[in-house]
């Protein structure tokens, strides 16, 4: 394991040249008025670099999961001799593609304390980075349509509780005092019983978290190194020793994988086979109106949810495609649905029109958990599995596996999340209730 | 309280109604060019059998399409599997004459009685492709389902038989057949599809 | 208002001058014609600005004067961002400004345009991070600027329908080259669809000369005589999937439905090849003040003046490089505007337009300043290539001819033709057209390429102007955004929203990229390629894509009654069925004193005939199925292979080789596809026939005391009495009249009770009658609720309710029901190792120690603080008690009776319940059902 | 929506059935250990490539069958009965 204290103790002042005044610029509303005087330029975000022979840690996957990853070894361990390679630019993969939900109103104590820790680093994200990421806490609602939904949505209340968040199950009438879109009547072919309304809950600008994370641990010294595919992952008796990348080979003893969709393909390379099928996800915006929705709607018995940003368009999100695939290319049959779906709740908007729809990757569990930390191959680590909620679990997922690496040993907050757990039959409680909820 | 026995088909009749052979029926009558009328009574008779053995062999209607046998028509409905869609009555008369024909089989064949679990309702008029078109995926034209094609898939997002059966005249005429407690709502779906057609209901007959 | 901009009539123009119509723009009453856009009618009488920018909010007049104009989105009543410069005028329409506050001609907010400078791409990025309780008040003041027009709780939703579509060719655009291809195709005896996004066939030969209107008026009669040819105008490819599955929105298709008029039909065509004849988009051209309303594109003046009749400036400066921007020359002078011409093939060039409301001036490269009210460029083009892209195609960029063109990897089901693929005269790109239709036929023929005509690269002048007018983007934003080092495509276009706006980057990708380029000092704009297009091409209405609702409903035959009775509906997924008749509670006293009729027709029933059932049945249950007599009925459990519980019932044997399985009804019609996924798939050598007939029966429970006085009345041939009917067995027999019914003795209600399977047709009709016998003996119906409190006074648990997505076989106490010593089950391995483990939680029975506290179904069971050891998973008021009691789920170590737990209740205060010997409350030794 | 072939009904849209997912062979419950079971279970191999899947024709003739798919291009190259019915047809001759 290349990775230990000494080493990651000099891992910083071995990179070249420190950063210059120029590059730390701070944001700040004076900053901005004074580049606007001035007419004088930014500094880049995060800079380019040479790929060098040698990283303590190497990160496949520039998207939030592996960027947030380097970007605590670099804060909370010290540790910033790491390269976080991606063979496109940063936030491709489900990163930029996701409908950023944030949330902790999980089903199980696990799971809701794990999302519960993201949310309060999310709370903080902005100052922490000095990047506006526009956390917007407007509130979540998982709708229920049927006794069996809204038993779910009580037993997530109850466990939320009794963690410390604030989660309720509301009736209709309170649901159309937040959403007055909303059709509660019971006149509806799956009329709306009640909802689990988790204030805390709302959205962020997920290009600004990828890119917030990026100039973060740029400027503590990791390189990001966009359009450098990984091809393989050289080992030695068991042993991870190293990553062939499109740019040239890289010597490391500590190998993450954080590529979600394309998790499978990178486990290949060291003969790892995972409980993990990648199922493309549809999400489509609409064009901008005013402002009229201020809660994250979900409805699971529907597939869909949805969320107002500022500029004003909807997001929309659903559940994932039925068969396993690769392909990003989007399909006709979920946006139907979809819109079917969104009318249902909210019949008076069906003259807007969604102007773009996309697909990203998801990388599913029978669990509907992520698989994290140590593998059987030794320094490859995994922090995979992510499926439809990776987004939300980013900063939390990035400190857990920063302290795996650092410390040597699987934190507390994620030991539910290892790979044994299928083969000795542990699942996760989340699939006790599974349904789309983003 | 008629303590006489009334079958009763999932559509509901339109007026006027009346009872005819036992079933509860419609007795209106329509001349529009673009109609749908409920059949439900029609006596419905499943024969399974191995899709490649001595049972399939003897008979002749391959999977896909449909065969007139005098008043009744047999539809290769499954791989191993034939509907007979017959008269009102004819259930027990249809599956008695089966069951020679199981007899001689001599293979592993059962025959069922779907009179009750099944709706059954026909669209009649030049409209009826246009209609279909609008709630069915499958290509109606000529080339690919020919009078007498007999296809399942989804209609109106409810999985239907659907048997093409032209009238005498060469009209286009559908039968169309669904799990009985969805008959209503594939009989409204139609209408609603058709009211572009001026689509019309039509008694039983 | 102002004087009327309207020209003497023009040939080719579209409006008929004889049908004025009278409609509203800001509150004011105005006239166009019909055949007129809002835009050209507006424009006629002399309206100049129609938006205001997202960002700075400058006033914003015609651009392209197309769908894509993205200066031109108006409200029109209650539907928002229309496209004015497509959309047709109609009698009464209410049309407004959109991002407007508080008005067009003065928008409060346009002070943006001075502190513009502080305000670069993505600024807010970079600022309210602190404190960061006050950027819920900054997100609202950002969200003042949120573009687009306005939604309304109370709107019409309005009528949407779809209509599927099988083609052997589908033509995407109607110029001379598409109406071309689709006339030789439909020659060769093809079926072809031909869609058009304008109103009429014709491209730009709409608004051509007078030879190219003749060939036109010749390829329109061409068309109509094709019956075989479908033509689509209004409508728009937009969007091709895997296998050549299109979408095609067809906007206000003129058909009325029961007084509704379709506002859009979404057409799903599988289509055997595409054919993509979309034409070409006039690009605009980056300089300071390009966004001034009366900067226009030629193309835009062409239409203004050709279709419509309408004259867009006295005094023009016209920027061209091409013999489209001559025309428009051409087309001014014609119409006695004064022109002055700057030729770019030349030199010439514009380097700033100035003015206010709209351009007053105009500074060229030569140093001089033209007064003028109008500036017209012409030069270059956008190649519309998001079809191709969609279809796996990479354009590649042409220096010479300064477009992007598509390459040979485009699937092989799509073709292109016409302008996309080179230049031609009118008759060579029909000649282009009828080629490649000829090819989308099948017919062997050789296409001649058309050329790539010359073109001077033009992207930005040598100053600074808008990139993307909806998004109010400038190129010194995307320069500025690259040197931050967002200086990827994908990455400059995410930071700084260029190409993300309505107009979907038609008009301004390709700018983009240029500027990119220029950026990157390299010379190639392949070295900085294309953003990925994603459909649709142009946006759908949210009502077309959802389409009619076809959400299935399924009912019971007794659901009349059940309406006449008062029934409270409960929706079950796709069954309604009845709640209650009023009062559960006296419901269950009935049942439990009397007898009571409950309406089960939606409980899952599979026919299953042949000798290998019972090896089936063995495989499928956990518990044991061999030896079940003829007349025996046996409930069981199933488990899916991960041994979690997946569906229960009970299963008679009807006859030496028939038997009937029931299923849950939420369960029927996996547990239907489970069957056939062993039989199919593991044992196809088995001889069993499986046939769902759920609905082929009504199913009645007749339970209670007097169950069996009452059928003793109705039922014929069968023996009715505890010896020779005896628990768990079926019996088949007439009952009211109707033969072929089935009855077994069950108790799920824990009462003496007959299941009694009718002949759906009959259902209605056996239920009167029992109705009607049981009178006297104080007969009632009940309902799931009703239901639901018995079953739960028994201690029968609900498969998805008292049992979960993680409810291992043992952990629901079905100890006595599963058989490890059967070779094989579904599920057997992993209840094998669980029987070996101890360390699941356990269902048991509760009750509350206060009898009349009824906690919360999911109310969780606590220990400390926070330490969840279990839930509560069912919960009523038991009638026959009269007290609380439950089902849940505990801890291994507190599931001995008699244990006290602790339970906290959604209002957060806490209860104790015991836990119970059996599961159940009620009768625990079954008594009252076996006699 | 992409062209499923079904050996029985032909072409069929993808929305008319249900994808079983990657096929796999039930190992012997007498002898299996729990690593084999659960690899049963959960594990897929989840490839870039082409895959063999099991799809059931819900909406159409009820049939279990297998095709091979790619997915990257959603491409479909074979499309065939369940293994245990071709055994059972060689086994009959």
């Amino acid at each position: 394991m290349a990775v230990n204290g000494s080493n990651a103790g000099t891992a910083g002042t071995t990179r070249p040249g420190k950063p210059t005044a120029k590059y730390r610029a701070k944001y700040s509303a004076f900053s901005l008025i004074k580049h606007g005087l001035t007419k004088g330029d930014w500094p880049r975000a995060w800079r380019q670099h040479e790929l060098r022979k040698h990283y303590d840690v190497v990160i496949i996957g520039a998207g939030i999961h592996g960027l947030a990853t380097a970007y605590y070894l670099a804060t909370n361990h010290g540790i910033t001799n790491v390269a976080i390679v991606d063979k496109s630019y940063v936030g491709s993969g489900g990163s930029g593609r996701n409908t950023s939900i944030v949330r902790s109103n999980y089903l199980t104590p696990e799971g809701v304390r794990f999302y519960d820790r993201s949310v309060k680093l999310y709370e903080d994200l902005s100052a922490d980075l000095n990047f506006n990421i526009m956390f917007g806490q407007m509130g979540h609602l998982t709708l229920a349509h049927n006794d069996s939904s809204l038993r779910t949505m009580r037993w997530r209340a109850e466990v939320n509780k009794l963690e410390g968040i604030d989660s309720e199950v509301i009736g209709p009438d309170d649901i159309k005092q937040i959403v007055p879109y909303m059709d509660t009547s019971d006149q509806t072919r799956y009329p709306i019983l009640g909802a689990l309304f988790h204030p805390p809950g709302g959205t962020v600008r997920h290009d600004a978290v990828n890119w917030g994370y990026a100039r973060g641990a740029d400027l503590r010294g990791a390189e990001i190194h966009q359009q450098t595919e990984v091809l393989g992952i050289t080992t030695d008796r068991g042993a991870v020793t190293g990553v062939d990348t499109s740019k040239g080979h890289i010597a490391t003893g500590t190998v993450v994988n954080c590529t979600a969709g394309w998790a499978s393909l990178i486990n290949a390379m060291v003969g790892l086979k995972m409980p993990l099928v990648t199922h493309p996800l549809q999400a489509a915006v609409t064009e901008p109106v005013k402002k009229f929705l201020n809660a994250v709607v979900v409805s699971g018995s529907l597939h869909v949810y949805v969320s107002q940003t500022d500029r004003g368009e909807l997001v929309f999100g659903a559940s994932t495609d039925p068969y396993a695939s690769y392909s990003m290319r989007g399909s006709l049959e979920f946006t139907e649905e979809l819109a079917g779906h969104v009318l249902e709740l909210m019949p008076s908007i069906a003259k807007m029109r969604v102007l773009r729809q996309w697909a990203g990757l998801c990388d599913m569990t029978p669990d509907f958990s992520p698989i994290m930390g140590f593998t059987p191959v030794k320094g490859y680590l995994v922090d995979v599995g992510w499926g439809t909620y990776g987004f939300k679990a980013g900063p939390v997922s990035g400190e857990q596996m920063a302290a795996c690496i650092a410390m040597q040993r699987v934190p507390e907050l994620i030991s539910s999340f290892d790979l044994a757990r299928f083969a000795e039959g542990r699942l996760v409680g989340e699939k006790g209730a599974a349904a789309v909820g983003h | 309280m008629p303590t006489t026995a009334i079958a009763r088909s999932p559509i509901k009749p339109v007026a006027p109604v009346a009872v005819v052979d036992g079933w509860e029926v419609s007795q209106r009558r329509s001349t529009a060019a673009l109609r749908l009328s409920d059949q439900t009574p029609r006596a419905k008779v499943m024969a399974k059998a191995d899709a490649n053995g001595a049972f399939a062999a003897a008979h002749s209607t391959a999977f896909g399409v449909a065969r007139r046998i005098g008043d009744c028509i047999e539809v290769g409905s499954d791989p191993g599997g034939w509907l007979t869609i017959g008269g009102v009555g004819q259930a027990s008369a249809l599956i008695e004459a089966a069951a020679d024909a199981v007899a001689t089989a001599g293979e592993f064949v059962t025959v069922i009685d779907l009179t009750h679990g099944r709706a059954l309702m026909r669209l009649t008029g030049a409209h009826s492709v246009g209609l279909l078109n609008k709630i069915c995926a499958i290509d109606l034209s000529d080339a690919v389902t020919p009078n007498l094609s007999a296809f399942r898939s989804s209609v109106a997002k409810l999985v239907t038989d659907v048997v093409r059966d032209d009238l005498a005249d060469g009209t286009r005429s559908y039968l169309l057949h669904c799990e009985r407690s969805s008959g209503q709502h594939l009989f409204d779906c139609i209408l609603d599809a058709g009211a572009e057609f001026d689509i019309d209901v039509d008694g039983w007959s | 208002m102002a004087e009327s901009r309207r020209l003497t009539p023009q040939p080719g123009e579209v409006i008929d001058r004889s049908s004025p119509i009278t409609f509203r723009w800001e509150g004011d009453s105005y006239q166009g014609f019909t055949g007129d856009t809002i835009v050209s009618a507006l424009a006629a009488n002399g309206v100049d600005i129609f938006s205001r920018s997202f960002k700075y909010k400058k006033p914003r007049g015609v651009l392209s004067a197309t769908f894509h104009d993205p200066n031109c989105t108006v409200q029109v009543d209650d539907e928002p961002n229309v496209r004015g410069a497509h959309r047709q005028l109609q009698t009464g329409m209410v049309v407004s400004p959109e991002n407007v506050w508080p008005s067009l001609k003065f928008d409060a907010r346009s002070a943006n345009q001075v502190v513009g400078r502080f305000l670069s791409a993505g600024f807010y990025y970079k600022t309210f991070m602190k404190p960061a309780k006050l950027w819920p008040v900054y997100q609202k003041i950002l969200g003042r600027f949120a573009a687009g027009g306005i939604t309304r709780a109370d709107a019409e939703h309005g009528y949407y329908d779809k209509r599927y579509i099988h083609v052997d060719v589908c033509v995407a655009g109607g110029g001379p080259a598409g109406m071309a291809a689709a006339i030789t195709a439909a020659d060769a005896g093809k079926s072809v669809l031909l869609v058009e996004e304008e109103y009429d066939l014709g491209g730009h030969l709409r608004y051509g000369s007078a030879d190219e209107l003749a060939a036109l008026a010749r390829l329109r009669a061409q068309v109509a005589t094709h019956d075989n040819i479908e033509v689509m105008t209004n409508s728009v490819v937009t969007a091709r999937y895997d296998m050549n599955w299109i979408a095609v929105i067809q906007r206000q298709p003129g058909i009325s439905v029961k007084g509704h008029e379709i506002h859009e039909r979404l057409c799903k065509v599988r289509t055997g090849t595409l054919v993509v004849a979309a034409g070409l988009i006039e690009r605009p051209y980056v300089f300071e003040g390009n966004d001034l309303a009366g900067v226009m594109l030629s193309t835009a003046v062409r239409r203004m003046i050709n279709l419509y009749g309408v004259l867009p400036g006295s005094r023009a400066v016209v920027l061209t490089a091409n013999p489209e921007g001559d025309a428009c020359v051409d087309n001014l002078i014609r119409v006695g505007a004064s022109v002055t011409v700057v030729d770019a093939r030349t030199g010439g060039n514009v380097v700033r337009a100035k003015g206010g409301k709209r351009v007053k001036s105009v500074e060229l490269a030569d140093g001089r300043t033209i007064e003028c009210d109008l500036v017209v460029t012409a030069i270059g083009w956008t190649a519309p290539v998001p079809l191709l892209n969609m279809a796996g195609d990479r354009p590649v960029y042409d220096k010479t001819a300064a477009r992007f063109f598509p390459t040979d990897r485009v699937a092989a089901n799509v073709l292109v033709a016409g302008a996309l693929t080179g230049d031609g005269t009118t008759s060579e790109l029909i000649a282009h057209g009828a080629a490649i239709g000829a090819q989308a036929a099948g017919s062997p023929v050789d296409v001649t390429a058309l050329a790539r005509v010359a073109h001077p690269e033009m992207y930005r002048s040598t100053t600074h102007g808008i990139v993307d007018y909806s998004e109010d983007v400038s190129s010194k934003d995307m320069v500025a955004a690259k040197k931050e080092g967002y200086d990827s495509i994908e990455l400059v276009k995410r930071y700084t929203t260029v190409t993300m706006g309505p107009s979907q980057g038609k008009l301004e990708s390709v700018n983009a990229v240029a500027i990119m380029a220029e950026a990157h000092g390299v010379k190639d704009l392949n070295e900085i390629g294309t953003t990925v297009w994603r459909p649709p091409y142009v946006p759908i209405t949210l009502g077309a894509l959802g389409g009619r609702g076809f959400e299935n409903t399924r009912f019971s035959p007794i659901q009349p009654w059940h309406e006449a009775h008062m029934a409270r509906p409960l929706v079950a997924g796709d069954w309604i069925r009845p709640e209650h008749y009023g009062n559960p509670a006296a419901e269950v006293t009935n049942v439990r004193t009397n007898v009571g009729l409950i309406d089960v027709t939606p409980l899952g029933k599979l026919d299953l005939r042949g000798a290998d059932v019972p090896r089936l049945l063995n495989l499928l249950y956990v518990n044991k199925w061999l030896k079940l007599p003829v007349g025996g009925v046996r409930y069981g459990v199933m488990c899916a292979e991960d041994g979690v519980v997946m569906d229960d019932g009970v299963t008679g044997r009807l006859s030496e080789h028939h038997y009937m399985m029931t299923t849950t009804s939420s369960g029927a019609a996996t547990v239907w596809e489970w069957v056939e996924n062993w039989l199919q798939t593991e044992h196809p050598e088995w001889e069993v026939h499986c046939t769902p007939v759920t609905t082929g029966y009504a199913s009645i429970n007749v339970a209670g005391p007097r169950s069996r006085q009452l059928l003793r009345r109705l039922v014929e041939n069968v023996d009715l009495s505890n010896e020779a009917f005896p628990y768990m067995t079926v019996r088949q027999g007439t009952v009211a009249g109707i033969a072929d019914c089935f009855m077994w003795r069950i108790g799920f209600t824990g009462e003496l009770s007959f299941e009694i399977h009718v002949p759906a047709a009959y259902g209605l009709h056996v239920w009167e009658r029992l109705m009607d016998s049981g009178q006297d003996l104080g007969i009632g119906a009940f309902g799931v609720e009703a239901q639901r409190i018995m079953r739960l006074e028994k201690g029968h648990f609900i498969v998805g309710q008292d049992t979960d997505g993680l409810t291992v076989g043992y952990g629901a106490d079905l100890d006595w029901c599963i058989k490890l010593d059967k070779d094989d089950f579904a599920g057997k391995p992993e209840l094998v190792w669980q029987s070996q483990r101890s360390n699941y939680q356990r269902l048991v029975a509760l009750q509350p120690v206060d009898p009349t506290v009824v906690p919360a179904e999911a109310s969780q069971l606590v220990e400390g603080t926070k330490s969840i050891v279990g839930r509560v998973t069912s919960s009523r008021m038991s009638p026959t008690l009269n007290r609380s009691i439950c089902l849940g789920y505990v801890e291994p170590r507190l599931a001995t009776p008699g244990t006290v737990v602790t339970c906290q209740l959604p209002d957060r205060s806490r209860v104790q319940l015991t836990v119970m010997n059996g599961l159940a409350h009620v009768d625990p030794d079954g008594s009252r059902m076996k006699v | 929506m992409i062209s499923v072939p079904c050996p029985w009904c032909d072409e069929r849209n993808s929305a008319e059935f249900r994808p079983a997912g990657e096929s796999k062979k039930r190992p012997d419950v007498a002898t299996t250990t729990p690593e084999e079971w659960r690899t049963y279970l959960y594990t897929k191999s989840n490839l870039a490539d082409w895959v063999t899947e099991t799809w059931y024709h819900r909406a159409g003739c009820r049939r279990y069958f297998a095709i091979e798919r790619h997915t990257v291009t959603n491409d479909i190259r074979t499309s065939r009965l369940p293994a245990a019915q071709i055994r059972l047809k060689e086994s009959r001759g």
